[in-house]
């Protein structure tokens, strides 16, 4: 990774990587936050706080609409299963992920950031942690709404709480691995979003459906393996895919998570850093 | 003759195609863009994959007479054959569909397009056309294909006499299968300017709608919901055009509207958004 | 950052923090005085019991799964009324919970520490009339009953079962010379909160649900009874703890840690094989494939875990299966 | 002395087509312009000066150090791009404060450069304003001023003057001037002669890739007196200014477009002085766009090639 090298004459220091991520981080946090893509995110994390809204509206009006043995807490385990970790988490991930550095591209504006004196991999860093922040700020309270909303059904906040820790941690998590997956295929490839999408509804599909150690190639191995909820098991085929997968242990998760963010970001500064953006007029 | 060729401009004196005919240059045009890449055009190819696996079992059963207990041939093989040709129509709505409009917005092209004796049906319609064209690539022209095959490997119409409505239901499943997806595209797609923002809203609306259905279906314990997802709408939809039972509980009248809300709306948003000088003859 | 930037991060902030201090106050006015109250009863138990269990009784009799077990099994309701006729203890009402210590290794001793509010003159009235002698120990009043030989096919035992009343609101059950050393360790403190061990799983899982289960099981497996197969299968295991929330549903979670990794690892596989075997031979009946699909094993490095669910409408099944048990009329046949 | 800019044998391709060929060149300190028709290769050029593209044979260094994959370099360089992108949602002030953050200044510093910057190009009044409500004429000094906020030694102005009114012209060409004389060096690219003229006699010709002159712009510029030059006015009352223009020496034709005048000139000096007047006076209504199409210029290049 480059270094700005002080010149004679040249301004401040202080514009190593991680103080120009942090200057970058800052330039693009409120640029992001305020772009329609906000709405998108906002609409995907309001939609489980939405069905908690009406299933408790139905429910003080006493409509029959659980199932006997469905109480709060599961309905919060099968949304953060349905909506958070299958959903969400990574298709809000390819969606900024990708578009990280695409966006200033697409826009031409990349010009100011790469004549600036700093790193290139800044720029990526920078930006990443801006999407990290975006996203986890919208999408954590959504969760905990929902929880606030779901978890009383039947339930008790206090039985339930240490797992919404866990949910937490989570989100942040996946965030953070899938986001570094996505800043890497968005500085790749050309469209981003296609392999984005393959991946998530595709490939991790496939692995995790197949016996032998394919599945280790997906995030979500790891990911849905901190999953204090029981995992909603549609079909037989389900079931014997967790009969032969099992559960990753939590250390395995860690160091799997963290490989991916790791590579991911090191693939993502190092092809920006030797990229030619050409942009177009 | 004079050595000096006369340099002014001359006006064109050909025939000119009639108006109600130019969606054809805007169908063809844009499948010439479509086709013109190699992403598509491998996805397009792996779609066929799933037809020469099943061209194999007819083949075998076909074959090996006892082979007919483990994979005989029946209406479901045609019609289990279309709902997993959705995956790829999925990838082929998203990559092929996301920038049709969306990107002649971008590029202010819309208003220019539409300047011309080209009515605003006519643009819609090419648009429309050549993502259906590609649709019908992944879905009706594999299944009819594979009916074909049926038929030809079987030396009869044995198939064809004891479920005489197969063709009519898999040309009207298939048709189902391109219309409303590329409807919903084209409509999302006059919506933005940035094609990736299409692709997701279109992922979006899917996925969302089908982790919707999941959570309420088993919070109430009940496939009633299936309505709720725009998938298994078309899933129950297929089920009845096929005279199979179906795999949901809701009714499909039901399904069937809500797909033809969809349509409706669809034709709403582009009737407002793709908005330019009309031509009238 | 812009001030609209911030706060719209402060206010995201606001939510998850509000969240998150809900959760923790209910979490501790929830868990923590129960926990403070088993501590007590803990005092009586010896720190070398192989197992210790407990059961919030007013919660489990309170939850709207036992009155349908009630409702479902109306023979229990017999022994319930012998008792409260003869010490005047209503189960339902008068016990509060429960702490249970059991010797595993082959003695047949254990005592049970009540709390709750208990007619000390009817109890001594029932038990000298069971020919019982009174006897003060350590400071506490006990009644110590006649002792009679039990015998488990491999050795026999002399069993004198006592009632010892342990202070306010403190009963204890069991063999005369366990429950004079439950007074002795109260006082000596080697009572089980001096083995950090079994305490580290306690309080794992007492907060967790209305009753709890935690084990040495190498200690529990000398058994004199257990088969050969169930030792040889347990060999691996070292400890295990299980706890359950009884509410509309019993949800519970079963932990065990194996003495290796290897160990772990084997015990999970056969924990997976069994779940998913269970689910595919489940049959069609949704209520017991809701009940199945709310089995899932995990665990990682030497712990196995195996979480679960008894919905109610199990018990709507079980009912039914009794029901047409009970009854032979021409459809008992199918 | 180094030079400030120092190309040996420069090549660049983007795929087949050839964006640089073979350029040799060195840029001394002081304002130097780079001219050449569209496509040239004049953005090329300076997307190689800016470390933006790396050349694909040659090398290129910049006060002697390799610009490519070298930010520290970007503390002595302030770029001015040619295309008209921005944050749009952000004011001016934020914007040039941004950036000037990125450039190493703590909060306060970055405030203040950004402010003074800000006054340099005249933009005080709409600095607060969003940048998405800018005219063309404020972004293009925007852009001028995210380019000067650190103070830099070397400025590279990519067609800092397109789209501007007469009057924003005069301004910029004065501040450019102005840069140059307090010791600044200046790379300065236009398809306009004129233009280049009255900022420096210094040029860099520039055509299909190839350096074709350098020097003294006195030549090159009675080779373009003898062509006519060719200047497209959007303006609120345009037969207004064609009868002021009507009867002006040098003026050879006059074309009317919607809202534009089309006007051929072959004293070009004369013309634009006459039309800086005119706007300044607001005789003929505000002036919403002044462009020159480079035939003429094309016509000079061609005669270079040839001769």
């Amino acid at each position: 990774m480059e270094q700005a090298t002080p010149r004679p004459g040249a301004g401040p220091a202080g514009t190593g990587v991680l103080a120009a991520s942090m200057r970058v981080f800052d330039l693009s946090l409120g640029r992001m936050l305020w772009s329609r893509r906000t709405i998108f995110t906002a609409l995907v994390a309001g939609l489980p706080v939405v069905v908690a809204l009406v299933l408790r509206t139905l429910l003080a009006f006493e409509v029959p609409v659980m199932q006997g043995g469905v109480t709060g807490p599961v309905v919060f385990g099968l949304m953060f299963w349905g909506f958070v970790v299958r959903f969400a988490i990574p298709v809000l991930a390819v969606f900024y992920g990708t578009a990280l550095i695409a966006d200033e591209v697409e826009d031409r504006t990349i010009t100011y950031l790469f004549t600036r004196p700093i790193p290139r991999a800044s720029v990526v860093l920078g930006k990443y942690l801006a999407y990290l922040v975006c996203a986890t700020s919208v999408l954590l309270p959504a969760v905990v709404l929902t929880w606030l909303l779901l978890a009383p059904i039947d339930g008790a906040l206090a039985a339930s709480f240490p797992d919404l820790g866990v949910d937490l941690v989570i989100v942040v998590v996946g965030f953070v691995a899938y986001g570094a997956l996505f800043a890497a295929v968005g500085t790749i490839f050309d469209r981003p979003l296609l392999f984005g999408l393959l991946f998530v509804f595709g490939w991790e599909n496939l692995a995790l459906a197949l016996p032998g150690q394919l599945r280790r190639a997906s995030v979500a191995h790891y990911l849905q393996g901190l999953v204090p909820h029981a995992m909603p098991a549609d079909t037989p085929l389900d079931v014997l895919q967790r009969a032969m997968t099992g559960a990753p242990g939590v250390l395995e998760c860690a160091l799997g998570l963290g490989l991916v963010t790791v590579v991911g970001l090191l693939i993502a500064a190092r092809v920006v850093s030797n990229r030619e953006y050409v942009l177009e007029h | 003759m004079s050595l000096v060729h006369d340099q002014s401009y001359r006006r064109y004196t050909g025939a000119r195609r009639p108006i109600g005919r130019a969606w054809i240059v805007i169908l063809r045009t844009t499948l010439g863009a479509l086709f013109a890449r190699r992403p598509l055009i491998g996805l397009l190819l792996l779609s066929w994959v799933p037809f020469l696996v099943r061209t194999v079992q007819i083949y075998v059963v076909e074959s090996y007479p006892q082979a007919v207990e483990v994979l005989a041939v029946s209406p479901r093989t045609f019609r289990d054959f279309i709902d997993f040709q959705g995956l790829f129509a999925f990838f082929v709505t998203i990559y092929a569909g996301s920038g049709l409009i969306a990107g002649d917005r971008r590029v202010n092209a819309l208003q220019i397009y539409l300047s011309k004796p080209l009515l605003r049906t006519e643009y819609i319609a090419g648009k429309l056309g050549a993502l259906m064209v590609c649709l019908a690539l992944v879905t009706l022209v594999p299944a009819v294909m594979l009916l074909i095959m049926q038929v030809l490997m079987a030396g009869n119409l044995a198939l064809h006499r004891a479920a005489p409505g197969l063709l009519p239901a898999v040309l009207l499943a298939s048709m189902l299968r391109i219309v409303v997806p590329a409807m919903v595209m084209v409509a999302l797609s006059s919506l933005s300017t940035s094609s990736r923002y299409v692709a997701v809203m279109y992922a979006g609306l899917l996925f969302v709608s089908e982790a919707l259905y999941g959570v309420v279906a088993r919070a109430t314990g009940s496939t009633r919901v299936a309505w709720l997802s725009l998938p298994r709408n078309l899933d129950v939809v297929t089920d009845a055009i096929f005279r199979l039972p179906s795999q949901h509980d809701a009714p499909v009248v039901l399904s069937a509207l809500v797909l033809i809300a969809f349509v409706v709306a669809s034709i709403v948003v582009l009737e407002r958004r793709v908005r330019g000088v009309e031509v009238v003859a | 950052m812009a001030p609209n930037t911030r706060r719209f991060l402060f206010g995201s902030a606001l939510v998850v923090a509000a969240g998150l201090c809900t959760g923790l106050v209910a979490y501790y006015s929830g868990v923590l005085p129960s926990r403070q109250v088993v501590r007590g009863e803990l005092a009586f138990i010896p720190a070398d019991v192989a197992a210790v269990a407990y059961a919030d009784v007013r919660q489990i009799m309170d939850s709207e799964f036992r009155q349908r077990l009630r409702s479902a099994l109306p023979a229990a309701g017999s022994e319930k009324d012998r008792m409260l006729e003869a010490t005047g203890i209503d189960i339902e009402r008068d016990i509060d919970a429960v702490v249970a210590g059991l010797q595993g290794d082959g003695t047949p001793g254990g005592i049970a520490i009540l709390r709750g509010r208990f007619d000390r003159s009817r109890i001594e009235a029932a038990a000298l009339q069971h020919g019982a002698v009174e006897e003060q120990y350590g400071g506490y009043a006990m009644l110590v009953g006649r002792p009679h030989t039990f015998d488990d096919g491999t050795s026999s035992h002399r069993l004198a079962p006592s009632v010892a009343f342990l202070g306010d609101g403190l009963l204890g059950l069991g063999d005369a010379d366990e429950l004079r050393r439950a007074i002795d360790v109260s006082v000596s403190g080697e009572s089980l909160s001096a083995a950090p061990d079994m305490m580290r799983l306690i309080d794992d899982v007492s907060g967790t649900g209305d009753a709890w289960f935690v084990a040495r099981v190498a200690r529990m497996t000398r058994q004199p009874g257990l088969p050969e197969q169930v030792q040889n299968q347990l060999a691996g295991v070292e400890w295990l703890a299980a706890s359950a929330n009884i509410d509309r549903s019993v949800r519970g979670r079963v932990r065990a840690e194996a003495r290796d990794d290897r160990s772990a690892e084997d015990l999970r596989a056969v924990v997976n094989g069994a779940v998913a075997a269970a689910r595919l031979f489940a049959g069609q009946d949704q209520r017991v494939t809701a009940a199945l699909n709310s089995l899932q094993a995990s665990g990682s490095g030497r712990q196995v875990e195996l979480a679960f669910e008894l919905p109610p409408s199990l018990l709507e099944l079980l009912e039914a299966r009794a029901a047409a048990a009970m009854s032979p009329g021409p459809a008992a046949g199918h | 002395m180094t030079p400030v800019i120092s190309a040996a044998h420069v090549s660049k391709w983007y795929g087949q087509v050839i964006g640089l060929n073979d350029v040799s060149v060195t840029v001394q300190p002081g304002i130097t312009g780079l001219l050449g028709p569209n496509g040239a290769g004049k953005s090329t050029f300076m997307k190689l000066v800016t470390g933006q593209l790396q050349p694909d044979k040659g090398s290129l260094r910049i006060f002697g150090e390799p610009v490519w994959r070298n930010p520290g370099i970007y503390h002595r360089i302030g770029f001015c791009p040619e295309q008209d992108a921005f944050y749009e949602r952000m004011t001016g002030r934020e914007w040039v404060t941004a950036l000037a953050r990125l450039g190493g200044m703590d909060e306060r510093r970055a405030r203040d450069a950004a402010a003074e910057a800000i006054a340099r190009v005249d933009l005080e009044e709409v600095a607060d304003r969003r940048i998405g409500g800018y005219s063309k004429g404020m972004r293009q000094r925007i852009k001028l001023a995210q380019a000067i906020v650190h103070d830099p030694e070397l400025l590279i102005l990519d067609e800092p003057l397109s789209g501007m009114d007469p009057l924003g012209r005069r301004r910029a060409i004065r501040m450019i001037r102005e840069w140059g004389r307090q010791g600044r060096s200046i790379l300065v690219s236009s398809h306009i002669l004129h233009e280049i003229e009255s900022m420096t006699a210094n040029v860099l010709l520039i055509s299909s890739g190839r350096i074709l002159a350098e020097g003294d712009v006195h030549r090159i510029r009675d080779l373009i007196d003898e062509h006519p030059h060719t200047v497209y006015i959007r303006a609120a009352d345009p037969r207004g200014l064609g009868r002021e223009f009507l009867a002006h020496p040098g003026v050879i034709s006059l074309r009317f477009e919607p809202n534009a005048l089309v006007v051929e000139t072959a004293a070009p000096d004369a013309f634009y002085e006459r039309l800086t007047e005119l706007a300044a006076s607001g005789a003929c209504g505000p002036i919403e766009e002044l462009t020159s199409p480079d035939d003429n210029l094309q016509a000079v290049f061609k005669y270079l090639v040839r001769s």
